[in-house]
């Protein structure tokens, strides 16, 4: 094990799956010759060419049913997305016809592509930039969808995500690209199965329920409660789809309460899911109602107090928290 | 002018009994609509028979299809059986999608069939995608790429032309241009003169052929695929035809007048072709109506076909979903047909 | 009263409001001298004319983003989507700039436009062509979605989107058009508040929520229940976005069981956010899990008997209901 | 040729003055940047001066002007004070739009500026909707849509045009064709030798113009708007220019040479207009320096400003999202300014 960043643990994967497969290639805008946006795939224009490494114009919906076709004909495509913001002009593709293909053709065709790219608010880019899009995506039948916290999980979910012979949606966090954590070194595979969460801090009071951005803060609130003598369970979903529930139900039936903190709105978002299965199959288990933190809904304001006010963030988690363990 | 001679692969009264083969089908698929053996919708290529035929007759059988939802007729012409393509109108197992896709959504993969697909416009990139894998690959395939005269308004046309014409892609965007998109005609549409103008915008070479004339598409469309097998790059041809029927079976088509259907009707691809045959003494009336009654006779044993066949099974309801489910194993696998991905690997074939 | 239907009455509430506000208009695809796909605009086009009913090309995101500009300089733009399945190709004009014009301008800008159409699975359409969008979009801050399930709330809540001054999006139900019901006289101005429920009928049991084409399926299911002596009470949430709280609490305070109906895909679906919103508000009103009844979560089958058991149903309806009565 | 004389109508020796002010402007900017007072994104338009200024020379202040996210040049140009831009950087409620909407969301419905739009392409329909209105309400008003070079392969980019041109709308679209979306080249992006001969496909009338020569800006959008507003029609304008800096404050640009940018430097539209005006003897230098030193002041002032305005309100957060919301009476209400709709109304106007 070696520490490296999650930037770094994206390039690995892309670059290991490059050299594996040479149906492999990685699509996008600025990816190839600018080394990307956030320099995730720097180098390996230099390394694999560009036949396989390719830049596009500003193109998204036409590049990512590119990508789509391609994988109809066997290729196993790597769309970026500079930024998830900016799949909704691309949304048709992705929600229609990658996730169709399967179906409509009676099993003949699937589409083996993933979709990769920052998803969800980063630091004072206002309404249009700061889309996180986890919700509108796991709601589409024939879509994964997983959401890396860690360097590890990013390179193992990665490379599961370019294996997987379905669409499958990558959705980084760019506030942790450089973030350090320990990776496995090159030479062992490593893979992470899509649906399995991991549960990254164990407790017995409550059980905070995250993925992606989200994680880290819970991380950091259940140290906090520890102070005051709350042993916080911290389950990082990593698949948002497929949902690991037996994981979810594990962790809620031994502490009876829940907080789940998620980076989209709420209004149908990741949280209201996550309550609807758990008060479905073990309504007992529950000693509370179940609570969620996310972004409040509304659309994203400029200025830097009132994004930080949209955002989940540690007192808000601490509040939910304690509500639901002195209910 | 250095197309290749495609009468000297496809025999034209081969192609004359396909076209019939549609026409037959297409009327039987309008009367099972009618008694209500077919769901959804169902949008009839009567009229138009002449653009796929001479389209399939200009390419070789692992070139690439693709097409909108008014797709019978390119099945067909692909070798799709019309077994396979009442079976999967009538949503039963032994359709050509298995019954899940419907008249909008055929594919045969097999046949080179890449679908059938129902959002206007949205199908063009996927085209400009296998184009890009065939490239990618150094196959000397082409892409055909089908498409109605409405679908050139859309976003999605005008991102997959520019990416085809930069990357330099061997696809043939072929805009069956048969005047209308529903009620909407094409000068109330589209802010041109002539649709094949549009072209020009991407640097892509265009032309026109009447679509109504099957050796005109034919070579039109044999000429241009010659020319990209030599050097792979897009090409733009807007075909010029008609569709006698409304736009879906629910459409009276009252938007345009008797007459200017009488115009048409009497340009008829399969009579044109016909009397061209007799002509030149290939074709009898007796040979005419012998393949006429076959093909009438095809379509009814595949309205029988398909009324015996099973239904999908209700128990796998989940299992098309994921390619993972139970189902995949039945499927070959992506790619079966289409191995070595490496440029380097595939000795004797283009760069 | 009389009797209309449900068409009629859209095409009643598009009139009236282009009657009384030069500043209205309606545009999209056969809208006017097809007198629209669905009929929905009959006659618009003989009485108000070309300027003000207008057809467009098949430019879904054109037209949509024409309309969200129009209003920004004082119109008050109908847009109709033939179905809301085609709204994909919109979609980042109606998440992106209709709902976030108004904050990210400091509120210089609010948009009035109102985006309507059929929604959700119509009969054996396939997968490309049988999206229910709801959730989609009342996931979005600064949006509003409505569902009418009768004629007269059709008529009703149309008007008020017209007049409502944020986007507002219609979602119609297309195989409600020609059911019937009674609605008031033309003379007489019926508008709907946004935001308010509607209890379709009184019961005691167990509460059915539900909209738009689940309205008459949880009815129908309602009256047989009444043979085995499950009193039930159906209620219609007529709008998704805002959403009646009081309503539902009001309901679920007296039945303390509930089965939501929806016609949309499960996850993060409508009646993920109605759980959420019933056990952190009145957990202990509950006496078993909420359960949901939605579309299966797979890609729409074309086969009528596939399809069939993807859709809600009412032995679905029923089984959901004597599972939450007898837990 | 029948252009207005903008001359007469804007003072040249003023417009070299906002063209200076939009420099030293961007120039605090980025040092305000660094100092990590601004967040988010921050796009400056240094070396494009001449555009946007050329722009505003040539039309009324009533017509319509809107842009993508290079935007701050453009409120400059629309009259919206740099107190009002600066503090807009800094997020604060003084700015312009109230500290919500940050560098790359600049509006000032006051002075027609209609935004700063942060998806590529996406406000292109945006202007074909206010073009619109003008129609619908017969106003002789003209609309300038102002987008990159990155923008043309945008799905909506084309729609709009297409919707534009059927509708014969009075709009310019105007191209700042800086050759590079990001690190991406005009000719790695778009498959036609010049970006003006895409406005053929939509058959809408397009020319080039030297983008860092405001008269020649400045006059070839008057001759434009003038015909426009004769016989409503859209137009397309490709302005070929250059930016200075990287494209966001984070890019060092490491994609073009040294020599690149020296040759366009030397072109400065800046230094370029100063030397017009000096040689025709309507500007000395001392009157030059005292006009930079008050653009330079004027920012400083601005920043000055900034610093002591207060943020927005956090207890008012939800006050943002909806037109109802209490936020709401603060508005004018949409069309305040643009009222009767009917064109039997609005006698004396052009239909
Ligand atoms: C994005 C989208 N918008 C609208 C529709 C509805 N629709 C289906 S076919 C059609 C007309 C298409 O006309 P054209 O492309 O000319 O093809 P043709 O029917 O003439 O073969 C329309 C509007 C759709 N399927 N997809
Ligand atoms: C749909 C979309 N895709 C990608 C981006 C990211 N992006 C922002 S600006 C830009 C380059 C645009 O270049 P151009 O249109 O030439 O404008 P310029 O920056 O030169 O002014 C890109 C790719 C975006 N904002 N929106
Ligand atoms: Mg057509
Ligand atoms: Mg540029």
């Amino acid at each position: 094990m070696r520490e490296i960043t999650y930037r770094q643990a994206l390039n690995e994967a892309l670059a290991e799956e490059l050299e594996r497969d040479p149906n492999v290639f990685l699509m996008g805008e600025e990816v190839a010759e600018y080394q990307g946006a956030y320099k995730v795939s720097h180098g390996l224009l230099q390394r694999f060419g560009p036949r396989r490494i390719i830049d596009t114009p500003i193109s998204e919906n036409g590049f990512a049913g590119l990508g789509v076709g391609a994988a109809m004909v066997g290729l196993r495509p790597i769309i970026e997305f500079m930024t998830f913001s900016f799949s909704l002009v691309a949304f048709d593709q992705v929600v229609n016809n990658a996730p169709n293909m399967f179906t409509m053709s009676g099993g003949q065709f699937n589409i083996p592509i993933t979709f990769r790219g920052p998803n969800g608010p980063a630091h004072q880019l206002g309404a249009t930039h700061s889309h996180a899009t986890e919700n509108f995506y796991a709601s589409v039948p024939g879509l994964k969808v997983c959401t890396p916290a860690t360097p590890r999980d990013a390179k193992g979910l990665l490379k599961t995500a370019v294996r997987d012979d379905n669409p499958v949606l990558v959705l980084e966090a760019e506030l942790l690209y450089s973030s350090k954590g320990m990776v496995e070194p090159p030479d062992e595979e490593l893979l992470i199965p899509l649906g399995k969460a991991d549960v990254k801090r164990e407790g017995g009071d409550v059980s905070i329920i995250c993925y992606a951005q989200t994680v880290p803060l819970a991380l950091k609130v259940a140290s906090q409660l520890e102070e005051e003598d709350i042993s916080a369970e911290v389950v990082d979903l990593r698949s948002i789809k497929p949902l690991d529930e037996k994981a979810i139900f594990d962790s809620v039936e031994k502490t009876h309460r829940v907080v789940i903190v998620e980076q989209d709105h709420p209004f149908c978002g990741v949280g209201a899911e996550v309550c609807y299965r758990i008060q479905k199959n073990i309504f007992d288990a529950l000693d509370a109602p179940v609570l969620r933190v996310s972004q409040e809904d509304v659309p994203m304001p400029y200025n830097e107090r009132l994004e930080k006010a949209v955002l989940p963030n540690a007192d808000k988690i601490m509040a939910a928290v304690k509500k639901v363990c002195y209910a | 002018m250095t197309a290749m001679q495609p009468g000297e692969q496809r025999d034209e009264v081969e192609m004359l009994s396909l076209m019939l083969l549609i026409r037959r089908f297409e009327e039987r698929a309008s009367q099972q609509y009618q008694a209500q053996k077919i769901g959804g919708f169902c949008h009839l290529y009567i009229g138009q028979e002449a653009v796929v035929a001479g389209a399939v007759a200009a390419v070789r059988d692992d070139d690439y299809i693709i097409t909108a939802y008014r797709d019978h007729a390119h099945a067909l012409a692909r070798g799709t059986s019309a077994n396979a393509c009442i079976a999967e109108l009538f949503g039963k197992e032994t359709g050509c999608s298995r019954g899940l896709g419907g008249s909008m959504h055929f594919f045969d993969r097999k046949n080179h069939m890449y679908g059938g697909h129902a959002i206007v416009g949205a199908h063009v990139p996927l085209a400009v995608g296998m184009a890009f894998a065939t490239k990618y690959r150094a196959e000397d395939r082409v892409t055909l790429c089908f498409f109605g005269d409405g679908a050139i308004n859309q976003g999605a046309f005008h991102e997959a032309l520019n990416l085809a014409a930069l990357f330099k892609l061997p696809i043939v965007f072929i805009c069956e241009n048969n005047l209308f998109a529903m009620g909407t005609s094409v000068k109330r549409s589209t802010s041109l003169k002539q649709i094949v103008d549009r072209a020009e915008g991407y640097d892509i070479p265009g032309e026109i052929v009447d679509g109504m004339n099957f050796r005109e598409v034919r070579d039109k469309i044999a000429e241009i695929v010659d020319s990209i097998r030599k050097e792979p790059h897009p090409a733009f041809l807007e075909v010029r035809t008609y569709r006698y029927r409304g736009h879906s079976m629910s459409d009276p088509a009252s938007y345009r007048t008797k007459e200017e259907l009488e115009k048409y009707r009497l340009d008829d691809p399969i009579t044109r072709l016909r009397a061209q045959l007799t002509r030149e003494g290939k074709l009898t009336n007796e040979q005419f109506d012998m393949l006429d009654k076959s093909a009438k006779e095809t379509v009814l044993a595949a309205v029988k076909f398909a009324e015996k066949s099973p239904e999908p099974p209700l128990d796998k309801l989940y299992d098309y979903t994921y390619a993972d489910g139970a189902i995949a194993a039945a499927v070959p696998p992506a790619g079966s047909d289409e191995s070595a991905a490496d440029t380097t690997a595939t000795a004797g074939k283009r760069r």
